[in-house]
C-alpha cells in the first residue's frame, strides 16, 4: 500500500466518511455458516464483508498440563493461507498469525465460557484436548473479529465424540459423534476498532488497517445478562488516550451484544 | 452396488465454482463428496527470492496443503513429506498444459487448501487448481482433469471414497490432458495384475474425461456470467 | 494490605541502571520486585538481510527473550508464541517515540533478556528497553514507561506479583508515552466491568507515570556523572 | 544442465542409440553387495553404472500406531548425501529425495512382502520398528531403482538383534544378533523408464533424466511364482499416453524379473 | 576486525607486551557472584574484565538413558544473547555457542565432580535432570573460562528443589528448596590460552581471539589435593607444537589453581 | 595385548583409497578398523549465497555427517550439536595446509560422511577429507593426519577401538601437519596426569605419522595410474 492511499484514506475519514460508506460504528455484512466441515467435532465459517475464515473444533485425548491437572486443555492455533492474500507466504507463522491465535485464545480462555474442569476424563493422566483451528480464506480486513466469531460458532455447534474406555486405556470413536454438546456457557466476541485521523471506527476494512494509528480489540461476553470484559489487545504502531479506550469500550459493549445475537447455540 | 449406493463407474457428486476468493488472481473450489479443496493462483508476478527466478520461463510453483480440522484425526499444521510429495506430483501434472515459456523471470504460484478429506484430496486439489489458473486468466493450451480409480472387495471402481478408501484394496490416482490424450499424474498403491491395472487406469481416464465436462461448463457459466455483467 | 505487605497502589522495589553493558550501543537493566530485563540496543545500522530495509524509515527490531533459568520451571531456549507475540507488542509500544523517519535505511535493534521473571515481564522489558534507546543516544519524543495493574482477591492493585499473579483474576499491562498521554500497549487477561476497567486502566497509567520519574532520575544521573568524565 | 545438451541426448535418441551406447531396454551394469555396514542389522550397497546408493536396516522397540495396534513400524528415509552430487546441498530433504524414500516405501509396504503382524512384541505397546535408511553416494541417475535394489538386499539379509524381556520392559541386544531373519516373502523391486522425444527407454543416465519429458517408475514382486503390481509414480513435467503406459507395465515385468534375480535371499 | 587491528595486535605481542598491559600468564580481574538469579536452584554471575556470563542451575525429573539407567543427567546449554555483541543475532545456535556449552559441558561430566548415581531417584524410571544453562551477556573474548567458572560456581551453590512423592509418581515442589546440596566434589576449571605471533597467552581479550593462530582451553580439576586434567579443546584455524601445549599445561595447571580458588563451596 | 589383539602402539587395519566418487571433483574413503568414512570435495566453486564470499580467500565449508544406520542405535538423520562440532574441529584443523588465499571468493567444500562407527570417527572422517582434498586437485602445503591415542585398563595405547571406546578413561584425538610439526586438532576427554597426558599426545602423534605415511603412499599409487592412463 503506497503513502497515498493512506492519504486518501484519512482524507475520507476527515469528511466524516468511510471508504464502503459505512458508519463510524458500523459493521460489515456478517454470515456465519455452522457445520461446514464434516471432519471435524464443530465448525463454522465467518463471512465479514469480502474477509471468510472458516475454524473447525478437533478432540482428542491427551494429558492435562502438571499445574492444572483436572482440567481440559485448549489449544487455538491460525493459519494465514497463502491464498487468502498475496502477502501470505508459506513458511513459519507470521507475527500476526500468532496474534490473532493468541488473541482468540485468550478470549476463550479468559471468559471461562468453557468449563475445563468437566472435560477431565481421569485427573493426572487423561483430559480431552480441544484444537480450535483457524484458517484464514480471504482477507479484507479485521481478522479477528471474524475468526472470533468462526471459534466460538465451531465450539457452539461441536458435538463431543464418543469415548471408549478399554481396560487401561481410553480410544476415541470419531465415526459416531455423540450427541452431548461442549460444556460452554457465555458467548465472548472479540470486536476491533482503529483509529485514522483522530477517529474511531468499527470493523476496519483491510485498507483502513494499512492506514491506521492504532488498532484495539475488546473482548466481551454475556455472564448471566451482563456484559463483562474478558481480553483486550492493542495493536499499531500509535497509541489511544484514556478518553479514546473509554469510548472504544461503550462501543465494544454495544457491538458486543450486536455480535453475540449472530451465534447460534448449539 | 457400492456402500454409499453408487455404480461402479460413478463419480460421486460433484461441486465445482471458480471465483470463490477475492484476493487471489484467480480461484476455485472443487468438492468431490467429502473433499473439499480450494485454490487460489497468484501470479505471473515477480520471483522471490530472485535467485529462484528462470531467464527463459515462468516458475510454477504449487503448494498442498490440509487444514488441520479436515481428518477424523486432526493433522498438525505445516507440510508434511506426504504434502511435500503431493505439492511436487501436483506441479508436475499442471506444467504440460501451461505456457511457462510466456512468462520468463516470474513465478505463477498455485495454493491449495484442502479443507475436508475423504480420500482422493490430490485429485481434488488438481482439479481446483486447473480451474483456479483459468480463472486467473493464465494462458493454457487445455484444462487437466483428475480422478481416481481403484479396487475394493475385488471389484474395479471409480472414485473410491469412505470405508472403500480405507479399507480397500488398490488406490490409482490419474491426472489427464484431454487434448493431448496424456496422463500426467499416475500414482498406485496396491496390489494388481496387469490386466487390472489397465483396466483401473482406463476407468479412471473415463472418470477425468467426466469431470474434464463439468469443469468446462463451471467455466463456460462464468464466462456467460461475465458477458452479462460487462453489459 | 497485601501479600508482600504493600498497598494497593504500591509498585514493587524498583531498580534502574543504564550503561550496564559493554557492547551495545546502549544498554539497561530494569528490576520490578524479582523481575530483572536487561535490554541491549544496537544501531541505527545496516540492514541484513538487504531486502527488509525501508527506504523512507529506520526499521525497529525488538526481540524479548527469557533465559531459561528465569523461570520455576525451566524456559526451553529458543522463541516461542509467547515472546514473538510479546517482542511484537513491545515494537509497537516503541515506535510512537521513535523518529524512525531520520533513519532510512537502517535497522535499530532492541534485544531484551528476562533474567529473571516474577510477573509483569513485559513492563520490566519496555522499561529497559527505552533507557537502553535513550543510552545508545538515539533520538526519542520521549521515554515510554510500563505496568500493570489487576485485580486479585476482588481488590484493584498496582504491580501484581508472585501469588496475587499466579492466583489473580485479571492482569492488565499498559505502556505509557507520557508526553502525548497516549497508552501505547494495552493487554488484558480476566474478567472485569466497564467500570473496574477503567479504574484498572488509570490505576496502570499512575504506575507508569512514577517508573517514568524514576526513568528520567536514572538517566539525569547518568548525564550528570558523563559530564563530570569529561572535565 | 544447458539446453544443449539436452538437444544433443534427444538427437542420439532420435537416431535409436543412448549416449552409452546402451538398448532401450537395457540396464546398465548391476552390482550388489550385502553385509557392507557391520553396525546395521542388515545392509546393502548397490551400483547401477556410476550410480551408488548404501542402504542399511535398523531396528529397535516401538509403540504401534493406533489404527495398527499389532503390527510392526516401517519407517524409509533417504538422505542425498552433499558429497554424491554438486547439486545436492546440506538442509532440509529436497523434495525428490522426500519422494525417492517414499516410492520405495510404498514398493515395500504394498507389496506386502514383510509380514509385519510377526514383528508385534506386545499388542497396543510394543512392535518391533524397521527402520529402512538409504544413503546415496553418487549420482548417475535411475537412484530409484538403486535405493530400491538396495532396501530389498538390505531387508533379505536382516538379522533381527535379540529381545531380552526385563520385568516390565524390553530392551534390545545389539551386541548379539539372532539368526532370525525378518518375515518376508516376495522381493518387490522398482524398475524406472523415461520418455524422450517419444521413445521409452529403461534404467535413465542422470544426463537422460535432464533431458526426459517424464519419467514412470513400476513396482512389481513376485507372489507365488506369479508376477504383481505394487506400486507406480509418474515423474517430470510431460506425461504418457495410455499405449505407452502399457509398453511400460510390459517392459516393468520383464525388467523386473531380471532385478529380482540379483537380489540373494538371507 | 580488519586486517591492520590483527597486525597491531601482533606488534604489541612482538615488543612483549599486551594491548590491556597485562602479562602473558595474567588474567584479567575476575569477579565471581553467587545465587543471581532467584529462580534457579544455583546460579552464578561472572565477569572477567568486561566480559560477563551468568550460569543458572534448573532441576527437573525426568527419565534416565538407557544406557546409564542408574545416573542423573547434565544438559549444558549456552547462550549467545544477541545484547552481548552486535556479531550475535537471533536464531540458531552458533557453532561457537555450540562448542562453548559442549567444553564446558565435558569439564564438568569428564572430572566426575558430580556423582550422578546420587542423582537416581528409582532406577530405569525417574532420575534428576540438571540443567547448567549459560547466557552470554557481554563479550570482550575467553567466553569459555567465564561460562565455565559461572557453571561450576551455580552448581557449587545450588540447593535441590523438594521431591515430592505421591502414589505412583513424583512432582518437584520448587517453592520449598532444600538444604541439600549437588553430590559434588572436586572443582573442574577451564583455562584458556591463545598463541599469537609465536607467543602463548592466557584468558585472551577479544581482539585477541580475533588475531590469534590457535587457541587451548585446558581443563583441570582438584582431586584430594593432586590437579588432574580432565578436557582439552584446540580452537582457531592454526596449531600447536608438542612443545608449546606442553608449556601450556604447565600454566593450565598454576592458573587452574588460581581459578579454583576464587569458587565458594555451597 | 589388547582386547583385539593389537600391541598397545598399534594401529587398526587401515585401507584408504581415492577417487572413489564420480561426482566430487575429489574424494577418498578412509578405513580404520570398523570406522570407515567417505570424503567428497567440490570447489573452489562460487560461493551460495553471496554474502558470505569473502574478498581475499576462499571459504573452507566442512559437513561432517553420520549416516543413520553407522551406530548400534540409529543415530537420527541431521545435523547434531555433536556434528556441529566436530564439522568445525574438522575444518580448523584443514585451514592450516591450504592455500585459500589463492582461491578469494570462491568455496571449498568438503563433506564427509560416516558410513561405520566405531570410535575415531572424526579422526577417519580427516583422514578421508585430506586425501579427497588432494584428489580434487587443490593446491595443498601438506596433508593433514588424524589418530587418537587414550587410556583403558590404565594402559596407555594407540587408536582407542570398540570395547576400549565405551569402557575406557579417555580420549585424545589428535590431527596433525607433519610438515611444520604442528597439532591442528587437539581434543581430550577423561581423567590424566600431565605426564600421561604428554605421553598420550606423543603417542597419538606417532600415530598420525603412520597414518601420514599411509595416505602419501595412496595418493603416489593414485597418481602412478594416472600416468599409465595418460600413455
Amino acid at each position: 500500500m503506497i503513502e497515498t492511499d493512506k492519504e486518501l484514506i484519512k482524507n475520507i475519514v476527515m469528511k466524516g466518511k468511510r471508504l464502503d460508506k459505512r458508519a463510524f460504528d458500523e459493521y460489515r455484512k456478517i454470515a456465519i455458516e455452522s457445520g461446514v466441515i464434516s471432519s471435524a467435532e464443530g465448525s463454522a465459517r465467518v463471512r465479514i464483508g469480502d474477509t471468510e475464515v472458516v475454524a473447525g473444533v478437533k478432540m482428542d485425548i491427551g494429558e492435562p498440563y502438571p499445574d492444572s491437572k483436572d482440567a481440559g486443555v485448549l489449544t487455538v492455533n491460525a493459519e494465514f493461507l497463502p491464498l487468502a492474500s498475496e502477502e501470505f507466504e508459506s513458511g513459519p507463522p507470521r507475527e500476526d498469525s500468532i496474534e490473532l491465535a493468541r488473541v482468540v485464545d485468550r478470549a476463550i480462555r479468559e471468559s471461562k465460557c468453557i468449563d475445563f474442569k468437566k472435560l477431565c476424563i481421569e485427573e493426572g493422566k487423561k483430559v480431552w484436548m480441544v484444537f480450535v483451528d483457524i484458517s484464514v480464506i480471504d482477507h479484507d480486513g479485521n481478522l479477528i473479529d471474524a475468526a472470533g466469531l468462526a471459534s466460538v460458532q465451531a465450539l457452539a455447534s461441536a458435538r463431543m465424540p464418543k469415548l471408549i474406555k478399554n481396560k487401561d486405556s481410553y480410544e476415541v470413536d470419531y465415526e459416531n459423534r455423540s450427541k452431548e454438546k461442549l460444556p460452554m456457557s457465555g458467548i465472548p466476541v472479540s470486536t476491533t476498532f482503529v483509529k485514522i485521523g483522530g477517529q474511531i471506527m468499527a470493523d476496519p476494512l483491510l485498507s483502513e488497517e494499512l492506514a491506521m494509528d492504532a488498532r484495539l480489540t475488546v473482548g466481551t461476553f454475556d455472564s448471566n445478562g451482563k456484559i463483562r470484559f474478558c481480553s483486550m489487545q492493542k495493536g499499531g504502531n500509535g497509541g489511544f488516550t484514556e478518553d479514546e479506550i473509554a469510548a472504544i469500550l461503550d462501543m465494544a459493549e454495544e457491538k458486543g451484544e450486536e455480535l453475540r445475537k449472530l451465534i447460534k447455540k448449539g | 452396488m457400492r456402500i454409499d449406493g453408487r455404480k461402479k463407474d460413478e463419480l460421486r457428486p460433484i461441486e465445482a465454482k471458480v471465483g470463490v476468493l477475492k484476493n487471489a488472481n484467480g480461484s476455485a473450489m472443487f468438492r468431490m463428496g467429502n473433499t473439499i479443496a480450494v485454490a487460489g493462483v497468484f501470479g505471473p508476478r515477480e520471483v522471490h527470492p530472485k535467485h529462484k527466478e528462470e531467464a527463459e520461463r515462468a516458475i510454477l510453483r504449487t503448494e498442498y496443503r490440509m487444514s488441520a480440522f479436515s481428518t477424523t484425526s486432526r493433522s498438525r499444521p505445516g507440510p508434511s513429506r506426504r504434502s511435500k510429495e503431493i505439492s511436487m506430483v501436483i506441479r508436475e501434472a499442471l506444467v504440460p498444459v501451461l505456457f511457462l515459456e510466456e512468462f520468463p523471470k516470474t513465478a505463477i504460484d498455485v495454493h491449495i487448501e484442502v479443507l475436508q478429506a475423504d480420500a482422493s484430496t490430490r485429485c481434488a486439489a488438481l482439479n481446483a487448481a486447473a480451474l483456479a489458473l483459468a480463472d486467473a486468466g493464465v494462458q493454457m493450451r487445455d484444462l487437466v482433469a483428475s480422478c481416481s480409480a481403484g479396487k475394493t472387495n475385488g471389484e474395479i471402481v471409480l472414485d473410491i471414497a469412505g470405508k472403500e478408501d480405507t479399507d480397500g484394496e488398490l488406490d490409482l490416482p490419474v491426472a489427464y490432458y484431454p487434448h493431448k490424450k496424456m496422463i500426467t499424474l499416475l500414482q498406485m498403491d496396491g496390489i494388481a495384475t496387469k490386466e487390472e491395472m489397465k483396466k483401473i487406469i482406463a476407468l479412471a481416464k473415463k472418470g477425468c474425461e467426466e469431470i474434464y465436462e463439468i469443469q468446462k461448463k463451471v467455466l463456460k457459466e462464468k464466462y456467460k456470467e461475465g458477458d452479462k455483467d460487462e453489459q
